[in-house]
């Protein structure tokens, strides 16, 4: 179960940082600045990041960022990255072909 | 639906060694694996193991991982590969594709044993081809032959870092640079003196500012930070590498046990998610077991005893064992997994940069955790270097082992008695002054860390001979004529082959006498042309 | 820098608002939303993180053809008047596309139902008609040879739910709306017979209007004041493709009911479907996927779209749906207990009219006097047979 | 383990193969295959990776990515990153990494999800 958070919105303006260009996400090609811009914009843990840009929803799954992210976002909050809650991660654990899937052999 | 009593994922050292044990115990083992071979990481492992004998020390990874893929075999575990468990279910169903197919498959006991995955650092480039995983530059060159690049820039100098590094110069790249953030390496001092004395800097408090190149990597340009992590400007320095090789650091695989339902903690000082475990290694749900890197990150050595002990406490909840038994080998193997767990490098002590001495309370030299060798001043005050009146005798072993690691395979190795460690497998190795060496060379062979060499200042009038350990291609042969190195990989000067040992009992580590002026006896440690 | 504020350490506090919204998915961020705009001070508390259930686990139909017809009015207006500008009002990309809704039939028997539903469709006042094979090939080129009609309704599309959601949630935090998230609401309070508040396991919320859009979670909290909603939960999953180069932008269901499903915008396909037992399955509430329901929904796709053979699934999600015995929500105010507002049992249709819905409840709120009229979702309306 | 093999006096100018290896020996390879690398015939191992194969042949880049068009190529070389993707026989996003090389494969750099427009 997820902390107690109260939400607030920020006073204070969002300020960019000399590496907001660098690339976290791999796979859709997320950075930096776009993850803190999420932050700032409210989005407060993994689960809503993502979905708000689609960090880790690529073809790894998040396989290779996951760690990163939860760090960007927990310095923005001032917070410990094992706060952050993270998404539970759902079958499969690599990508399966439609035909794969459908060949399971269960309905014989 | 096809039913097992036990299903392990993952045929690593964890998972195999899971295996072996309820297997020998009776139990009907299934062991899947998505990768083509089996072993897992040991399969990348060419160096050779510390701990004890039971902990199958000086044995290299990958043979290790042959042993126990036998084993299982014989004993009649059905290990599956190219096998990917693509989930976890109710009711402990496995979901397993394989040959083009999903299988649906049920087990009364599950061991996940799926391992580790590798952490990254960003910076500008790092996406770029060129720009790799550690464990992917031991993927390509000790499994496939393939060399990851030709000049290498390492980031990281955590054991991985500094074991790849090595296995890089030994298939014939050469390393520029290893960096680290931390103002120390990271790992054991031993691997770090291995890759020093072939020449390899290290530049502790530097991180990477840029990889640059237009379609691949061609160039880094690294730079100090201070105690805030914060770029010292002017501080940049350029680096000719045509591959980036990314080792800082493991965080356990543990999304098959979160996706069945077990409880999960955010440990960081267990690497980062994993399932809670009790101390059979058994998660939440009854049945369920996580063994190895999966449910913290540490070392194979310690990955196979917590399969052990997940294969046992399976086997005795089951009823194949009883409890006597089951309580006897708990203990042995807690033992085992404890005495692994000591020493500076131990989980209490990860991260700890305020350790000044060892624990037998010799300083620790800080010339080793900042540059990765041992100063002449440093080393001759540690109990595996014998004084100057000793050496002047005749052919000693020198022992460079400063750190308290838990390895003790050196002791067996004298057959004259001359180096002691006694049962704490962490203290360090003391050469007894009255003990006759007959310069035999097995210890310098049996060492992991290839810490010891034979000095013999009585060689010839003005020459001492000295023994190292040798791991490279091509092997230097007798009367060969080349240079002698310092621990730092600065030339001394010319140096001659006088022997060249390489019988089976030394697995690969050559011993390589060279002749050098008596006055590099205690500063010559490496040979090259 | 600290943005947020952790409660609940110092035992009960009580907080104070002029509404309280329960559940923080798509449908609470809406209301809030339109309140916030009208300088009304809500709180909206929810048990986990924003869009925690259905709202980021839906097929994100933006829909109309196949409405119950009470519903219609809402699809309709929302399409025509709300659907079309919440990128730019809400300043978030949420990748509304309004390109038709294909159902899909091969049979005799699925072209009556097809035959149904543009009758029903037309009787509503909807664009709806029938295609024969040619047409729809022309539409679409990937479906199956074996598909010989479908019915069409070009006014129909779909939007991204999570971005949706999370750009309600963006503005009515931006408009000072407080949102309190990992709280569980355990009961209603009632002063002098009228809502008070709520209470938590630690803290007391006050306000005047209580509005419970928590989906399935509303009724145990309805309970608490003796209001039961004829409302069960039921899951669904579904399966996430790899991204493709964009193929179609239609939104995909069949006569059968098999699957639905349609392309993002990022290229990846969303399909849906249910293969009748998972209600009946395991409980158990931590891993709600099912092992049987990938393969089938895959096994339904693959037999209109053969083509997608070799695409690669590299996720699936499940959540629960709060479905009304008679498939239509309550938004509603509950005369027995003045103060209470009910916005749920939205029965795995409740995206495609959020906006409508927001807009809606929060007139209901305001003045009880909403554009259009909710009569037909009133929280009593469901009668014993007989 | 490791067997020496009949190797192609070409492949044995290749700088990135490595031939004899002070603990490993040499390497048990497959046959050597002739292999489509867009509009080129390239020579690798069979049952080797792909992504081996095509290193070996110099080859870094793999695809360029959708927003950015930037070259990617080996990043994990164990199947979990998914950026050694390519189009392999038509199939895009092939993890080469983990897929073996067989004779005759036309393997494709791939621009976004899908092959050069």
């Amino acid at each position: 179960m997820s902390k107690t958070i109260e939400r607030v919105l920020l006073d204070e303006e969002f300020i960019s940082e000399t590496d907001d260009s660098v690339i976290i996400c791999r796979c859709e090609e997320i950075t930096k600045g776009e993850i803190r811009k999420a932050v700032y914009d409210g989005m407060r843990n993994m689960n809503e990041v993502k979905r708000y840009l689609r960090v880790g929803m690529g073809l790894c799954q998040g396989q290779t960022c996951t760690k990163l992210v939860k760090s960007i976002i927990a310095k923005e909050l001032g917070i410990n990255p094992g706060e952050i809650e993270v998404p539970i991660p759902r079958s499969p654990t690599r990508p399966v072909s439609m035909q794969t899937y459908a060949n399971d052999g269960i309905n014989k | 639906m096809k039913r097992y009593e036990l299903i392990v994922i993952g045929a690593g050292p964890a998972g195999l060694s899971a295996a072996i044990e309820a297997a020998s115990n009776g139990m009907d083992v299934i062991v899947f694996d998505e990768n083509s071979k089996p072993g897992g990481q040991l399969l990348k492992q060419i160096h050779k193991f510390f701990g004890s004998k039971a902990h199958k020390a000086k044995e290299r990874g990958f043979k290790i991982g042959e042993e126990l893929l036998k084993e299982a075999r014989e004993l009649g575990v059905e290990v599956v590969l190219n096998a990917v468990v693509i989930g976890i279910f109710q009711n402990k169903e496995v979901n397993v594709m394989l040959d083009g197919q999903i299988k649906h498959i049920k087990a009364n006991n599950i061991i996940i044993a799926t391992g580790a995955s590798e952490n990254v650092v960003p910076f500008p480039g790092w996406t770029m081809p060129g720009v790799i995983g550690a464990g992917a530059a031991q993927t390509m060159m000790n499994i496939h032959g393939l060399k990851p690049g030709n000049k290498i820039l390492m980031v990281g100098s955590g054991n991985v870092g500094l074991v790849v590094a090595y296995q890089l110069i030994q298939a014939g790249c050469m390393v520029k640079a290893i960096i680290d953030a931390a103002p120390r390496i990271g790992g054991y001092g031993v691997h770090a003196t291995k890759v020093a004395r072939m020449g390899v800097p290290f530049y502790l408090s530097h991180t990477i500012k840029v990889a640059y190149g237009s379609e691949a990597v061609e160039g880094a340009t690294i730079v100090q930070v201070d105690r805030n992590w914060k770029a010292i400007e002017g501080s940049e320095k350029k680096l000719d590498v045509d591959t980036i090789c990314i080792a800082v650091g493991l965080s356990p695989m543990s999304q098959l046990a979160s996706m069945a339902g077990c409880d999960m903690e955010n440990n960081p000082q267990k690497g980062g998610t994993v399932p809670i475990c009790n101390q059979y290694n058994e998660t939440s749900i009854s049945g369920i077991y996580a063994a190895g890197d999966v449910s913290a990150i540490e070392e194979a050595s310690s990955a196979m005893i917590e399969g052990r002990i997940s294969g046992t406490a399976v086997s005795y909840n089951q009823k194949y064992i009883g409890k006597s038994e089951f309580v006897n080998r708990f203990k042995e193997y807690s033992e085992s997994l404890s005495q692994l767990r000591q020493g500076m490098f131990s989980h209490e002590n990860k991260g700890r940069i305020d350790l000044t001495k060892t624990e037998e309370g010799y300083d620790i030299s800080q010339n080793l955790l900042q540059n990765g060798y041992l100063s002449e001043k440093e080393v001759i005050k540690y109990p595996g270097v014998v004084s100057e009146k000793v050496r002047k005798r005749g052919i000693v072993p020198i022992i460079e082992c400063t750190q308290n690691i838990p390895c003790d395979p050196c002791q067996t190795a004298c057959s004259m008695g001359c180096i002691k460690i006694g049962n704490t497998i962490t203290n360090l190795p003391v050469v007894d002054e009255n003990s006759n060496c007959i310069g035999c060379g097995m210890c310098v062979a049996s060492c992991s860390g290839q810490a010891i060499f034979l000095v013999d200042e009585n060689y010839a009038p003005g020459f001492a001979a000295i023994s190292m350990p040798y791991e490279l291609y091509p092997l230097p042969q007798k009367g060969d004529k080349g240079v002698a190195l310092d621990r730092a990989g600065k030339v001394l000067g010319e140096a001659q082959v006088i022997e060249v040992k390489t019988i089976k009992a030394m697995d690969g580590t050559n011993v390589l006498t060279i002749k050098v002026p008596l006055e590099w006896s205690m500063k010559a440690r490496f040979f090259k042309y | 820098m600290q943005m947020m504020e952790l409660i609940n350490k110092g035992g009960d506090r009580v907080i104070k608002s002029d509404v309280i919204i329960v559940g923080g998915g798509v449908i609470s961020c809406a209301i809030a939303y339109n309140l916030a705009k009208r300088n009304i001070k809500v709180i909206v508390i929810e048990k986990d993180h924003i869009g925690a259930g259905a709202s980021s686990r839906n097929g994100g139909g933006v829909r109309q053809s196949a409405r119950d017809p009470r519903e219609l009015p809402l699809a309709i207006y929302a399409i025509k008047n709300l659907w079309p500008y919440l990128s730019k009002e809400l300043g978030v990309e949420i990748e509304y596309h309004k390109k038709g809704n294909f159902r899909l039939g091969k049979t005799p028997e699925h072209l009556k139902i097809l035959e149904n539903v543009v009758n029903q469709g037309l009787d509503a006042g909807l664009e709806l008609r029938l295609l024969e094979k040619d047409e729809l090939r022309k539409l679409c080129p990937y479906i199956s040879n074996e598909v010989v009609n479908a019915s069409y309704c070009p006014t129909d599309g779909h939007a991204n739910p999570m971005k949706t959601t999370l750009a309600f949630y963006k503005n009515a935090l931006k408009l000072g709306t407080k949102f309190i998230t990992g709280e569980t609401v355990k009961s209603i309070i009632l002063a002098k017979g009228k809502v008070s508040g709520v209470k938590t396991e630690t803290n007391v919320y006050e306000a005047p209007e209580v509005v419970l859009a928590a989906g399935y979670e509303s009724k145990a909290i309805a309970n608490t004041v003796g209001i039961d909603i004829a409302m069960r939960k039921e899951l669904i999953e579904a399966i996430i493709t790899e991204a493709q180069p964009q193929m179609f932008s239609e939104m995909i269901g069949t006569a059968e009911s098999d699957f639905y499903g349609h392309q993002t915008e990022h290229g990846s396909f969303v399909f849906g479907g249910s293969t009748g037992l998972e209600p009946f399955l395991s409980d158990e509430v931590k891993t709600i996927n099912k092992s049987i329901t990938a393969p089938y929904i895959c096994r339904a796709v693959l037999k209109y779209f053969p083509i997608m053979s070799s695409m690669n699934i590299i996720r699936t999600w499940s959540g629960f749906m709060d479905i009304m015995a008679d498939k239509v929500p309550v938004l509603s105010k509950v005369k027995e207990v003045p103060g209470l507002t009910l916005a749920c049992g939205f029965s795995g249709h409740g995206f495609g009219i959020s906006p409508a819905v927001g807009q809606l409840i929060s007139e209901l709120i305001i003045n009880g006097k909403p554009s259009i009229s909710l009569d037909a979702f009133r929280y009593d309306r469901l009668k014993p047979k007989g | 383990m490791y067997l020496e093999n009949d190797l192609d006096l070409k492949c044995k100018e290749e700088k990135m193969r490595i031939y004899k290896h002070p603990i490993l020996g040499t390497f048990q390879k497959g046959k050597l295959v002739k292999f489509q690398f867009d509009d080129k015939i390239l020579e690798g191992y069979e049952d080797e990776p792909i992504a081996v194969a095509l290193k070996a042949n110099g080859i870094m880049t793999h695809r360029y990515t959708i927003k950015r068009k930037e070259p990617r190529g080996i990043f994990c070389a164990i199947g979990r990153c998914t950026d050694c993707v390519m189009i392999v026989d038509g199939k895009p996003n092939v993890r080469t990494c983990v897929t073996l090389l067989k004779e005759g494969m036309k393997i494709q750099t791939q621009y976004g999800v899908t092959k050069k427009e």
